[in-house]
């Protein structure tokens, strides 16, 4: 079996073992030199994301990939002595995951090759780099993984290691309570997490999620159990009334780190949905979990931009807006879930509403990486956050503007750019499930335009102030860290038709499908 | 898969393509406007600051308008859903825990009996 | 009643623990609640394995006697493991915490709200 | 002074009023409604020195005044005229030997139609813009 066999077998398991495995090698490199180990680091975010691009194109050309670890071949789901139940631990990589895995490996590259530079004034790089490479490995780990407790010990590497470099600039203190914050309520949700697994295994004998959803039967303690997941997922995604935590992570992380806790919020919500719909479809009630989605949905999108508002610190307000985000992608798909049961709806727009939530978090991972990397930009060169202390920013920080410029437009979903024509898909079939709900998306995204206009005029527009007279342009690597976020935000707002077909249908009739799930793995494909 | 197909909407459809063309056409047309006007002034003398009732323009700093400023209206307007929302977000642990908590409660209540 | 008394006692430890998480105000007492209920948690994923008259589940008694599962001791493990790095790094912030603030009161740690 | 083509169809008018007893303001308001109609001709007033082609000035020039008056009228684009409403303007006017005065309107600006009266009718305001007109008809010819 030459190299590159080998490679395109084992996609799912590099996948994550390459990323883990340069993570605690990092400190050793790092003793050599610093290029030495930003090389290491830049090169194995390199590889994972070609790997990332090979299991994708393999997904989306021939269907969903079984990878089971420690089998004889790669794709024994079943062992033959084993009575039909798949003991091993197994990554399912669908259209839904190979979808999230591209994300987070753009994403990945774009903000590694931008905290090079922004990092690079900064001490102890070592662990900065090794934590931020678990947080990768932990999001590829959660996206892919079929199995329920393997997604749980991935949860936690992503809360440890993201917690961890959100405390990693420890900034008066500031930054260490945002990370307890986060970490103990993330604890407190896989502890959730944790009995739900629980109750799944004492009722089927089974961790693998495709083994669970074929012998589901919706009793009581099933009922609890998807609550148990539903909230935790929920919180860790920063839906409203367990959004607290997100406003105060986001704005004290360091901005690259930001940028990718946006992507590590979003695999809890794959996880959400993988939850929602593969292991329970059609066999709970979908109208009262779809009902509660859309609700935590429309809450976050009105509280996310009404309290962004007021903000006065520039990531703060940011932050708001990723939780308003997150809210439409909850409705979104949300809408999709609620008329799941009825097939003449779903057709109608059931999936429709689906692909525009998926197509959303695509989008919303790339704006709002590149708004915060701006951000970033912006905090590197003038040292402060507060809004009320910039201004006439623009006539130096060119590059920035236009790249803010394009994150804001692309957020308030404002035509060319790609964050409308989710948007649009988003209204238009709410509108047909419930009026109502598509006019306060539509009142939210007002809003949102309203808040980045603020942020724009007093951060780029007014007068050259003296004070940041000898402000220079943000250096190259977080340009170009932000060029390639700005180019695909421009590219998918431009040729939408292309990249649904392509990349989010797939995506959003494999989430939807449960049958094609079960039958991948234990079919013994 | 053609590369400029409209994004089909299930109700509509959203070409940007054309869209694009219809502002590039819109942008020559500004821009052959824009050409016809006069473009000549002398510079750095009073033509070049802004016009402020034949007063001297203020310092720099405080010509800016700053960030809190701006949508004061706004927050004037909703002061009673601010004044709701605000103050919930308390920054102490134990409140964002008692909401989490609470909200599970709520959603065990809902599943529970509901479906 | 006596086989279930396991899962009582995750239900007591799971009370407990919550109640002392959400009440108390010292960081230092939230984290000992949060480890009460990791170990709620251990317990309820340990009984589940539990079979009538079963032992250890070692490979080499293999086909002779009725064995435990095997699976939920795994799970357990893991879960100990996760719940010792978890305590681990929120004692490391409350040191710093402490060293910033000057109080590891839950109630003055509060400077990022609004 | 380049006069450009677009310029003699209309001449857009700012008012200035450098301390007059407003006298002379009620009468450039009469001129432009309706019963007189300026606005056929194009002759317009506008918000800002920096849209206008002729300053209508008003008043006396008194002291405080007399900076902001070299302020606005320098933003003024070219080609511009200044047209002096009033014998305030001219002479002083009632105000003549006031201490707070400095001069005349054209020790402070370069002046190019007087239109004289306390206050002048709305008739004689519009005969000065014709005269104005025709001046910068003769620039034009001399041009």
């Amino acid at each position: 079996m030459t190299f590159a066999d080998f490679i395109v077998t084992n996609a799912p398991g590099l996948l994550v073992a390459i990323p883990l495995f340069a993570a605690f090698t990092c400190p050793a490199i790092g003793r050599i030199s610093a290029a030495a180990r930003n090389l290491w680091v830049m090169g194995a975010m390199l590889v994972t994301a070609a790997i990332a691009f090979i299991l994708a194109f393999r997904v989306f050309s021939s269907g969903t990939v079984i990878y089971v670890f420690g089998a004889a071949a790669t794709h024994l789901a079943v062992p033959l002595d084993s009575g039909g139940i798949p003991i091993r631990i197994i990554f399912t990589v669908d259209a839904m995951s190979a979808f999230m895995e591209i994300i987070c490996a753009i994403v990945g590259i774009s903000v590694l090759l931008y905290s090079m530079s922004s990092e690079s004034r900064n001490s102890s790089l070592e662990g900065y780099y090794a934590l931020y490479l678990l947080m990768i490995t932990g999001v590829f780990g959660m996206v892919s993984t079929g199995d329920l407790f393997n997604f749980f010990v991935f949860l936690e590497i992503l809360s440890l290691a993201s917690a961890g470099l959100i405390a990693y600039r420890i900034d008066g203190g500031l930054a260490v309570e945002a990370a307890l914050k986060y970490f103990i309520l993330s604890t407190l949700g896989a502890i959730l997490v944790l009995f739900a697994i629980g109750i799944y295994y004492g009722q089927y004998n089974a961790l693998n999620i495709a083994m669970i959803a074929q012998r589901m039967q919706f009793s009581m303690l099933d009922k609890i159990a998807l609550v148990l997941l539903v909230a935790a997922l929920a919180m860790k995604c920063g839906a409203v009334p367990l959004h607290f935590w997100t406003p105060d992570a986001y704005s004290m992380a360091p901005s690259s780190v930001t940028a990718f806790l946006v992507v590590a919020s979003q695999a809890s919500l794959y996880g959400l949905f993988r939850v929602v719909f593969t292991m329970y479809n059609v066999t709970m009630n979908c109208v009262t979990v779809g009902w509660i989605i859309i609700i935590l949905g429309v809450l976050s999108m009105v509280v996310g931009v009404t309290m962004a508002i007021p903000q006065k610190d520039i990531k703060r307000l940011m932050a708001y807006h990723a939780v308003s985000q997150t809210g439409y992608m909850l409705l979104g798909v949300g809408v999709g879930l609620a008329v799941l049961g009825n097939a003449a709806l779903t057709s109608a727009f059931g999936f429709m509403a689906m692909e525009g939530g998926i197509f959303h978090i695509f989008n919303h991972a790339m704006y709002k990486g590149l708004l915060f990397l701006t951000a970033g930009a912006i905090v590197y060169r003038i040292g402060t956050r507060d809004l009320n202390k910039m201004g006439g920013l623009g006539h130096t920080m060119k590059y920035t503007m236009i790249f803010f410029i394009i994150g804001a437009l692309a957020i308030a979903g404002i035509p060319p750019l790609n964050g409308f024509a989710s948007k649009l898909m988003i209204y238009e079939s709410v509108y047909l499930f419930n009026p109502i709900l598509a006019i306060i998306a539509m009142v939210v995204s007002i809003l949102t335009l309203a808040s980045f206009v603020k942020v724009f005029h007093s951060v780029f527009m007014g007068p050259q102030l003296p004070e940041y007279a000898d402000v220079k342009e943000a250096p190259l690597p977080m340009l170009i860290g932000m060029g390639i976020l700005a180019a695909i935000v421009i590219l998918f707002g431009l040729f939408p038709q292309p990249v649904v077909d392509m990349l989010v249908a797939p995506a959003a009739h494999a989430l939807a499908d449960q049958g094609g799930y079960i039958a991948a793995v234990l079919g013994g494909a | 898969m053609d590369l400029t197909a409209p994004l089909l909407t299930g109700y509509g459809i959203w070409a940007p393509l054309v869209w694009l063309v219809a502002c590039v056409a819109a942008v020559i047309v500004v821009y052959l406007l824009w050409k016809t006007g006069e473009s000549s002034y002398k510079k750095g003398t009073e033509l070049e600051r802004p016009y402020l009732s034949g007063n001297v323009e203020p310092e720099k700093g405080a010509v800016h308008i700053r960030a809190s400023n701006l949508y004061w209206g706004f927050l004037q307007a909703l002061k009673g859903y601010y004044d709701v929302l605000v103050p919930v977000h308390t920054g102490v642990l134990t409140d964002y825990m008692i909401w989490f908590v609470a909200v599970t409660a709520l959603l065990l209540v809902i599943v529970g009996v509901l479906s | 009643m006596l086989w279930n008394l396991p899962f009582i006692t995750v239900v007591v430890l799971t009370f407990i623990g919550i109640v002392t998480v959400l009440l108390k105000k010292n960081l230092i007492k939230i984290l000992l609640g949060i480890n009460i209920l990791e170990s709620a948690v251990n317990l309820f994923l340990v009984s589940l394995g539990y079979r009538e008259g079963g032992v250890a589940p070692i490979f080499t008694l293999a086909p002779s006697q009725l064995m435990v599962l095997p699976t939920p001791q795994a799970l357990t493990l893991t879960s100990i493991v996760i719940g010792v790095a978890t305590s681990a790094l929120v004692l490391s912030f409350a040191m710093v915490l402490y060293k910033k603030y000057g109080t590891v009161d839950i109630d003055k740690i509060r400077r990022l709200q609004g | 002074m380049k006069l450009t083509k677009s310029f003699n169809r209309s001449l857009w008018v700012f008012h200035l009023n450098t301390g007059s007893c407003n006298g002379c303001e009620i009468e450039i308001v009469a001129t432009i409604t309706p019963r007189y109609d300026p606005e056929r001709f194009g002759i317009k007033l506008v918000g800002s020195p920096k849209h206008a082609d002729v300053l209508l000035v008003t008043g006396p020039v008194t002291k405080k005044m007399a900076a902001k008056v070299r302020r606005v009228y320098e933003q003024v684009p070219d080609p511009k005229l200044v047209m002096c409403i009033g014998t305030c303007g001219q002479s002083g006017g009632v105000f003549y030997d006031s201490y707070n005065l400095d001069g005349p309107i054209d020790q402070v600006l370069p002046v190019d139609v007087y239109v004289p009266g306390c206050p002048p009718r709305p008739e004689a305001i519009i005969y000065g813009v014709v005269k104005a007109w025709e001046k910068l008809e003769r620039l034009e010819a001399a041009q």
